[in-house]
């Protein structure tokens, strides 16, 4: 019941954490207390390490040292789940409404009921598609698109690279879960640039659904149906580290110094690994640290200020050209 | 005398095994090459080789499931959980915490016993919900089903938890020196050795007596709880195991995703064997062909180069032929056709 | 068709995987007529009727009735009612989750606008029990009956239905005389009214009693039909069973040593024996080598009694001894390693296994009793299934054929094996009897005499008094759940039998 | 003889899943006292957010009643919102003809699962399963990519609500707000009465329990055991069409993931109301019951706002398996009695 993490504006609530830092919160703190702006969040999951990474970016931030109460909702992958979430929130009387939508339809209703009730909502990682912009105040996450693109071009430069620019390459892909917006943004991106690249041909496409055991089964089957793939394009790591491991089996070899060039997205810890053994080319990173953007957000719209609708995180790529080392040592996730 | 029972037991694994045969061929129309196997890296390589491999996990879940299902006339849906749930915990013991690992913190038969310790306590625990407690299988299991996952995740502490060493990929891939497939040779061992311990004990009787009359077993001094619980203990261990499985094919745990939806193709196994989801009389080896079956159609839909998310259709269309082929109500139709047919000569001649 | 008959069935052949069941049998039922359908266990009476009812297809033969030109066939049992055919069948077929009315109504619900008028149904359905002097709350789900209830039930909605044909199969086997007697006067007032009847049953005397023509079936075969009064008794059980026997006379109970056991002989002691709300508590000595019935009016509780002794029921009161020995049985294989041995009265939901085959459910209980880790050979097996098969004479295609295949009777032969299959001490047979032939029921009334002198003690529950009376040495008298009286020796006969039961009313 | 009040062992489960869901809302009252989750909105909204469920679960707990399941709902669910979807939003229907569709659909859809159950003689998880995939294949066939709906009409009744006229509250903005439904939630439990009524004062609703009590039995009782089978599953593709449409205007939108894991919802709400899975004992009001549990229980996490999300699952399935046993634990003791 009525623990710290609940009982809002309790006082014992707020005496209970570490003693280290009761001497500067005390006096504030309690002043504080009736001040916390009530964040409550609409998570997608846990469906994957990057999303894991997204939601602990999320509750690293909206802390009661920096003001926050957090109230967490994880919608275990159902939309309706994170309606039922907003219309608590609703009733909450929270601050602000933060919706990593599961899906980018359907909220139009709910949106309209928390603007009715006067609450700010602020999407991350996904994107709403409303008839009226004005439901939400404002939009963080990565650019799927962008991605896709990065890929097409850091490939080109690659082949480029090994004199093989002219060659025919031949692609597959193994795609992400159907109709999610990272395999929809990132197919479209990749196409985006086989358009520009006459040589280049996709021989085939099939969704791995993101995970490792569907990659490597999909992998497999490629691998029966066409003797000469050059280069894999994975939509997210996991897949890719299935595939590895189907073109082993199959008696061939990936990486740099091998006979398939196999690149992937996200950038998780495990795909670093991944590079520094040498089997995997590249990884376009998806950045999932969205929490801090977001707060800054709130802190200008409790200003008063304006703010941009859509706001793109900073994304990177990494390939074995690097040090891996040292940056897997500062990664987050 | 013994003749005629060999009969009926062949007689009713025919249609299951037409079905089988049938999905094959439609390969030999497609793909020429699908019953081509060759040797590869000294481990043998092809299509056929594909499914027999990949059934391995569904083969084991289906011969546990069909204990359950015989004894309980419920279903087992919490064995996909568990096997996510044997993966963690397996995974966990031998990285000793940490989300990746290059060599084991505890010795590798310690992770394999903790998963499959842990796989058959749930299977304990939903035996007690189901056998003494009196909630409906599917119920009951549907606990675990909910919470199996979010197990695993609290072990894995929501990540991927890799086990980054070459001995721990054996069970998914092949023994050295082995050309068969490992996974192949657990499956086998599995049930052959289910099928000797239910052939050589009375288990085998008693699990059907109970799942056909539970009250009349209780009276003839069957401890039906006991026998109920054991084919849900028996379940769960069978779900560790092929958690272990699916683990070591990917050398990691991967909470969300191992064993997902493996559950139906379970239960999806039992049926198209031949098996009764009404509980009593069953058929192991119906079992097995079902798993083969399913993973033979999905492979198959893969090679004909369906996209994943269509392939539901396909594979819904198929099992409605098969399971129509089987039922009692297509028998009735083929036989009053065939009274038909034999009427219309007869009236033939009589003119 | 003759004049005069509503039925008329020619030629009728049904073949069943390994068995001929009927063939060329022809059976042609009269308005106002009751017709008794004879045979032995297996015979094809029950399968005669469920071709004709729409059960089971037959494979050729036709089927003409009263009103129409051409044969028909009935493809189920909502064609055969749209015929005017009502049934009941051997195997009670109510559904457990209604109540009382509604299995009375079920498909013929009184209805006020369009709406199932539920205080009119009830009403009606307390009605109509009350006819048949059957006291039970209609608005109780019908699984809270005992079997005989239930028949009762079963037969007071066939009859309800005011069809042109009634086919009882066996209603009357776990019926004792007074429902019996309601039941003869139900059918002999339907067939003043003009309805034919067909009437299944093993008891010679009941048949004497009501009907008016006997037709009889051996094998499969039609042997004969028969006005009852030009043929006696004696010719009836030759007709049935192929060969001259001697029914009724072949038993008497010869030594009756009453009071001659000694106290080293007692088998079961029960002292203040009971369950709350159901039994109250009782004392009840059995020794060794007796054979003791328990007689009472219908749902008098000795079922439950005798469920009470085995462990089959929680016991919240007294304590049970067997052999001398304490025994609080939390299962009954704790009774059965004691060397107890039950055979339950309602015989399709707590005695047979349906699907598994006539040999597992013969070895079932003593395969318990060895446990799970000490199977039975497949050759001892065989060898104790051919050894029952042939000593109560079972009737099967073979030993694998699912229980649930054969005639009624025939599953309470194989029932009964199974029991004697574990060598038991103290044997309790609540009907054993129910449903089978005449010729295998002395059969069985002998067997039991037998065990009891080999030293075996037997509790006999029958709903048939003389059958008690020729085969029990001592009788315990129950009402509404308490044991009343105990008669033996010479009080032991029909009338002291009734006036204990009545008691002090 | 006295005729005593006495509850049968089914009116005692339902009254045992009321009380229960009565005490669990309290409780969550009280804990949870400074954060509105007494508010009648709050409440209301149990119903609001789960009208396609109440829905489904009314036909789920039909074919249950026959000894039956159906384990296509959610499959079905994304198909019929799919359908909505890609009718009005790319082929350019109206809401109506849309809506009217749909419902074929689902009356079709129950027509084939009910055929080959009740005439091939399928066992229905069986039949139910291929449905499933089928349903769901469909939907990725349809469109792979979410389509959003934004038919005027269409949103139009999405966005109708009906206000109570008491029990209102004053926002942080000072207006008042009073509470309100949607018509979803009106519709849903006028076919919850209908259900109601059918099951208890019609033929063919007392044929369903008939055939789920026995089979055989009601067989040779003269009823038509195939015809009442086919109609049930009809019947709940039917109300699986206006629960995908319901849940359709909830959610205004489809795509392939829709619903995913619905029909255990939809189940495990029709037990806990008091249905059994081997046929022949339920109730829709206890099905009601179960989805507003479920929902109570969702609810209590929701408010918590600290569970990460493994601890969620572990909760959810700890409260079910709390409320699961109690019941069990509950009706046995009834029945030593
Ligand atoms: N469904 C079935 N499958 C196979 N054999 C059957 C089936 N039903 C009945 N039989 C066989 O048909 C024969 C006739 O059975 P039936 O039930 O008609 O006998 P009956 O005369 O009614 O006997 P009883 O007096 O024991 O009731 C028996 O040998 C029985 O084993
Ligand atoms: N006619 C009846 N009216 C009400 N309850 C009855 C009736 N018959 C049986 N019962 C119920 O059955 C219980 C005892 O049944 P039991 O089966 O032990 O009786 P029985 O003497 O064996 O009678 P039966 O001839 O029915 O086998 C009673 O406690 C009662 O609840
Ligand atoms: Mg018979
Ligand atoms: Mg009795």
């Amino acid at each position: 019941s009525g623990n710290s993490g609940s009982g809002s504006g309790s006082s014992e609530g707020d005496t209970a954490p570490a003693s280290d830092e009761a001497e500067d919160t005390g006096s504030e703190g309690d002043a504080d207390s009736g001040e916390l702006i009530t964040v409550g969040y609409a998570q997608v999951g846990a469906e994957s390490d990057w999303r894991t990474a997204n939601t602990e970016s999320f509750k690293s931030t909206f802390i009661e040292e920096n003001g926050y109460k957090l109230i967490f909702d994880d919608a275990q992958q159902k939309q309706e789940n994170q309606i039922k979430a907003i219309r608590s929130f609703i009733q909450q009387e929270v601050d602000y409404i933060v919706v990593a939508p599961v899906v980018e339809t359907g909220w139009e209703t709910v949106l309209e009921e928390a603007k009715e009730a006067g609450i700010p909502v602020i999407l991350s990682d996904r994107m709403m598609d409303v008839s009226d912009d004005s439901l939400f105040e404002a939009w963080v996450g990565g650019n799927f698109v962008k991605e896709g693109e990065t890929c097409g071009d850091w490939l080109a430069d690659y082949l480029e690279e090994q004199g093989r620019g002219d060659e025919e390459i031949n692609m597959v892909t193994i795609q992400g879960t159907i109709g999610a917006s990272a395999q929809v943004g990132r197919t479209e991106g990749m196409a985006n640039k086989l358009e520009e690249h006459s040589n280049w041909k996709m021989l085939d496409m099939q969704s791995g659904e993101f995970t490792q055991a569907k990659g490597q089964e999909v992998m497999e089957s490629f691998l029966k149906s066409y003797d000469d793939i050059d280069v894999v394009i994975c939509e997210n790591d996991n897949e890719a580290f299935g595939a590895i491991d189907a073109i082993k089996a199959a008696g061939k070899s990936c990486g740099p110094d091998g006979d398939i060039i196999v690149v992937s997205f996200d950038s998780v810890k495990a795909a670093f690994e991944s590079m520094i053994a040498g089997d995997l080319n590249a990884t376009f990173e998806c950045n999932p640290l969205h929490g801090p953007r977001v707060a800054e957000i709130i802190q200008k719209l409790e200003a008063g200020e304006t703010v941009d609708k859509i706001q793109y995180v900073d994304e990177a790529y990494f390939d074995t050209s690097m040090d891996l080392e040292t940056i897997l040592a500062e990664r987050a996730y | 005398m013994n003749n005629t029972l060999k009969n009926i037991t062949s007689k009713r694994l025919f249609l299951p095994i037409f079905c089988l045969i049938l999905v094959l061929l439609i390969n030999l129309v497609t793909r020429p090459d699908f019953f081509s196997i060759e040797i590869r890296d000294g481990v043998l390589y092809g299509f056929l080789i594909d499914i027999i491999n990949r059934a391995s996990e569904l083969v084991i879940l289906a011969v546990g499931m069909t204990l359950v299902v015989s004894a309980s006339a419920g279903t087992d849906i919490s064995v996909g959980a568990i096997m996510a749930v044997s993966a963690a915990v397996c995974c966990n013991v031998l990285t000793g915490g940490e989300r990746a690992a290059t060599e084991y913190a505890n010795p590798l038969i310690l992770g394999f016993l903790a998963a499959i310790l842990v796989g058959t306590l749930i299977g304990c625990f939903n035996g007690v919900l189901v056998a003494k407690l009196n909630i409906q299988p599917m119920v009951a299991t549907l606990i675990m089903f909910t919470a199996g996952r979010g197990i695993a995740q609290l072990i894995t502490d929501g990540q991927i938890t890799y086990v980054r060493v070459e001995s721990y990929k054996t069970l998914g891939s092949s023994f050295p020196g082995f050309p068969v497939p490992a996974p192949f040779i657990v499956s086998i061992v599995v049930v052959a050795a289910t099928v000797l311990l239910l052939n050589r004990t009375a288990l085998g009787m008693y699990i059907q007596a109970v799942g056909i009359n539970k009250k009349a077993s209780g009276l003839t001094g069957i401890k039906a709880v006991l026998i109920i619980f054991l084919a849900y203990a028996y379940c769960g261990f069978c779900s560790g195991l092929s958690g272990l499985i699916a683990s070591s094919r990917i050398y990691s745990a991967d909470a969300n995703n191992i064993g997902l939806n493996m559950e139906l193709d379970a239960i999806l196994a039992v049926a198209i064997g031949g098996n009764s989801l009404g509980g009593g009389r069953f058929s192991i080896a119906g079992s097995v062909i079902g798993a083969y079956t399913i993973q033979a159609l999905t492979t198959t839909l893969y090679a004909m180069h369906v996209s994943s998310d269509q392939i539901p259709v396909y594979k819904a269309i198929v099992v409605v032929i098969i399971v129509t082929l089987q039922s009692p109500g297509f028998a009735r139709w083929r036989k009053a056709l065939a009274q038909k047919k034999v009427d219309r000569a007869e009236g033939k001649e009589a003119a | 068709m003759e004049k005069d008959s509503v039925l008329e069935m020619r030629h009728i052949y049904k073949t069943f995987p390994g068995v001929k069941a009927l063939q060329d049998v022809d059976f042609t039922l009269a308005k106002g007529e009751i017709h008794a359908l004879m045979g032995e266990n297996g015979a094809g009476k029950s399968t005669l009727i469920k071709v004709l009812t729409g059960v089971e297809e037959f494979e050729t033969g036709e089927i003409m009735m009263e009103d129409s030109t051409h044969p028909i066939i009935n493809r189920s049992p909502q064609e055969a009612q749209k015929h005017g055919i009502s049934t009941v069948y051997q195997e009670i077929n109510l559904c457990p989750n209604l109540t009382v009315a509604e299995n009375l109504f079920i498909g013929r619900e009184p209805r006020r606008f369009g709406m199932i008028d539920w205080k009119a149904m009830n009403k009606r359905a307390g009605e109509l029990l009350a006819d048949l002097d059957i006291f039970a709350d209609v608005t109780k789900t019908i699984d809270q009956y005992s079997i005989a209830v239930q028949q009762m039930i079963a037969i007071a909605r066939a009859v309800d239905m005011s069809a042109k044909v009634l086919i009882l199969d066996e209603p009357t086997s776990s019926l004792d005389d007074s429902e019996v007697e309601k039941l003869f006067r139900l059918m002999r007032r339907l067939k003043s009214e003009g309805v034919g009847i067909i009437f299944v049953t093993h008891f010679l005397e009941q048949v004497y009693e009501v009907c008016d023509k006997i037709t009889v079936l051996r094998n499969g075969r039609l042997i004969g039909s028969y006005t009852t009064a030009e043929l006696p008794r004696v010719q009836l059980v030759a007709k049935m069973m192929g060969k001259d026997f001697d029914d009724l006379a072949a038993i008497k109970q010869t030594d009756g040593g009453t009071g001659s056991y000694r106290d080293e002989d007692i088998v079961i002691k029960a002292v203040g024996l009971g369950r709350k709300g159901y039994i109250k508590p009782f004392d009840l000595v059995i020794h060794k080598g007796e054979v003791v019935g328990f007689t009472g009016l219908l749902g008098s509780g000795r079922s439950e009694t005798v469920r009470v002794l085995y462990g089959a029921e929680r016991t919240d009161e007294g304590e049970l001894f067997v052999k001398g020995k304490k025994l609080a049985a939390k299962h009954p294989i704790h009774s059965m390693y004691e060397g107890m041995a039950y055979l339950p009265e309602d015989r399709k939901n707590e005695g047979i296994i349906a699907d598994l085959s006539v040999r597992e459910n013969l070895i079932i209980a003593l395969q318990a009793k060895r446990g799970l880790f000490h199977l039975l050979s497949r050759k001892q097996q065989e060898e104790f299934t051919d050894k029952y098969i042939d000593m109560l004479q079972i009737k099967t295609a073979n030993r694998e054929t699912p229980i649930k295949s054969l005639s009624g009777g025939n599953q309470q032969k194989v029932i009964i094996g199974r029991w004697l299959l574990t060598n038991p001490d103290f044997l309790i047979l609540d009907e054993p009897t129910r449903g089978i032939d005449v010729g295998t029921k002395t059969e069985i009334q002998k067997l039991v005499i037998r065990l009891a002198k080999e030293g075996m003690a037997v509790v006999f529950i029958s709903s048939e008094i003389e059958e008690m009376l020729r085969t029990c040495e001592r009788m315990v008298v129950m009402r509404d759940g308490s044991k009343v009286g105990e008669l033996s020796g010479e009080e032991m006969n029909q009338s002291a039998i009734m006036s204990t039961i009545a008691g002090g009313q | 003889m006295k005729k005593k009040f006495t509850l049968n062992q089914t009116s005692f489960l339902l009254l045992i899943t009321i009380v229960l869901f009565f005490v669990m809302y309290a409780v969550g009252c009280v804990i949870f006292k400074d954060q509105g989750f007494a508010k009648t909105q709050n409440f209301l909204n149990l119903f609001v957010s789960n009208a396609g469920l109440i829905v489904i679960g009314i036909g789920m707990t039909v074919v249950m009643i026959t000894g039956g399941i159906d384990i296509s709902v959610g499959s079905f669910v994304a198909m019929g919102c799919m359908m909505l979807a890609w009718m009005m939003e790319r082929a350019g229907m109206g809401a109506v003809p849309s809506v009217l569709i749909v419902l074929l659909t689902g009356v079709v859809f129950g027509l084939v699962q009910g055929f080959l159950v009740a005439y091939m003689d399928i066992q229905p998880f069986i039949v139910t399963l291929a449905g499933m995939f089928f349903a769901r294949g469909m939907t990725a066939i349809i469109s792979k990519d979410m389509i959003s709906i934004s038919n005027e009409m269409f949103m139009g009744w999405a966005k109708m609500k009906i206000y109570f006229p008491f029990g209102g509250h004053v926002n942080r903005k000072g207006e008042m707000i009073y509470p309100y439904v949607y018509p979803t939630v009106v519709i849903a439990l006028l076919l919850l009465a209908g259900a109601f009524i059918m099951l208890k004062y019609t033929k063919f609703g007392r044929s369903i329990y008939a055939v789920g009590g026995n089979e055989q039995s009601a067989l040779m009782m003269g009823l038509n055991v195939r015809r009442v089978k086919l109609k049930a599953y009809m019947l709940d593709g039917f109300l699986c069409g206006v629960g995908s449409i319901l849940f359709c205007l909830n959610t205004l939108g489809g795509f392939v993931e829709q619903a995913k894991g619905f029909e255990m919802d939809a189940i495990a709400s029709a037990v806990i109301g008091g249905t059994l899975l081997t046929g022949g004992v339920g109730n829709v009001i206890g099905t009601l019951f179960g989805v507003l549990i479920k929902a109570t229980i969702e609810a209590f996490i929701t408010f918590q706002g600290t569970l990460s999300s493994w601890w969620t699952r572990i909760t959810i399935a700890a409260l079910l398996c709390f409320f699961i046993v109690l019941q069990s634990v509950l009706a046995m003791l009834k029945k030593k009695k």
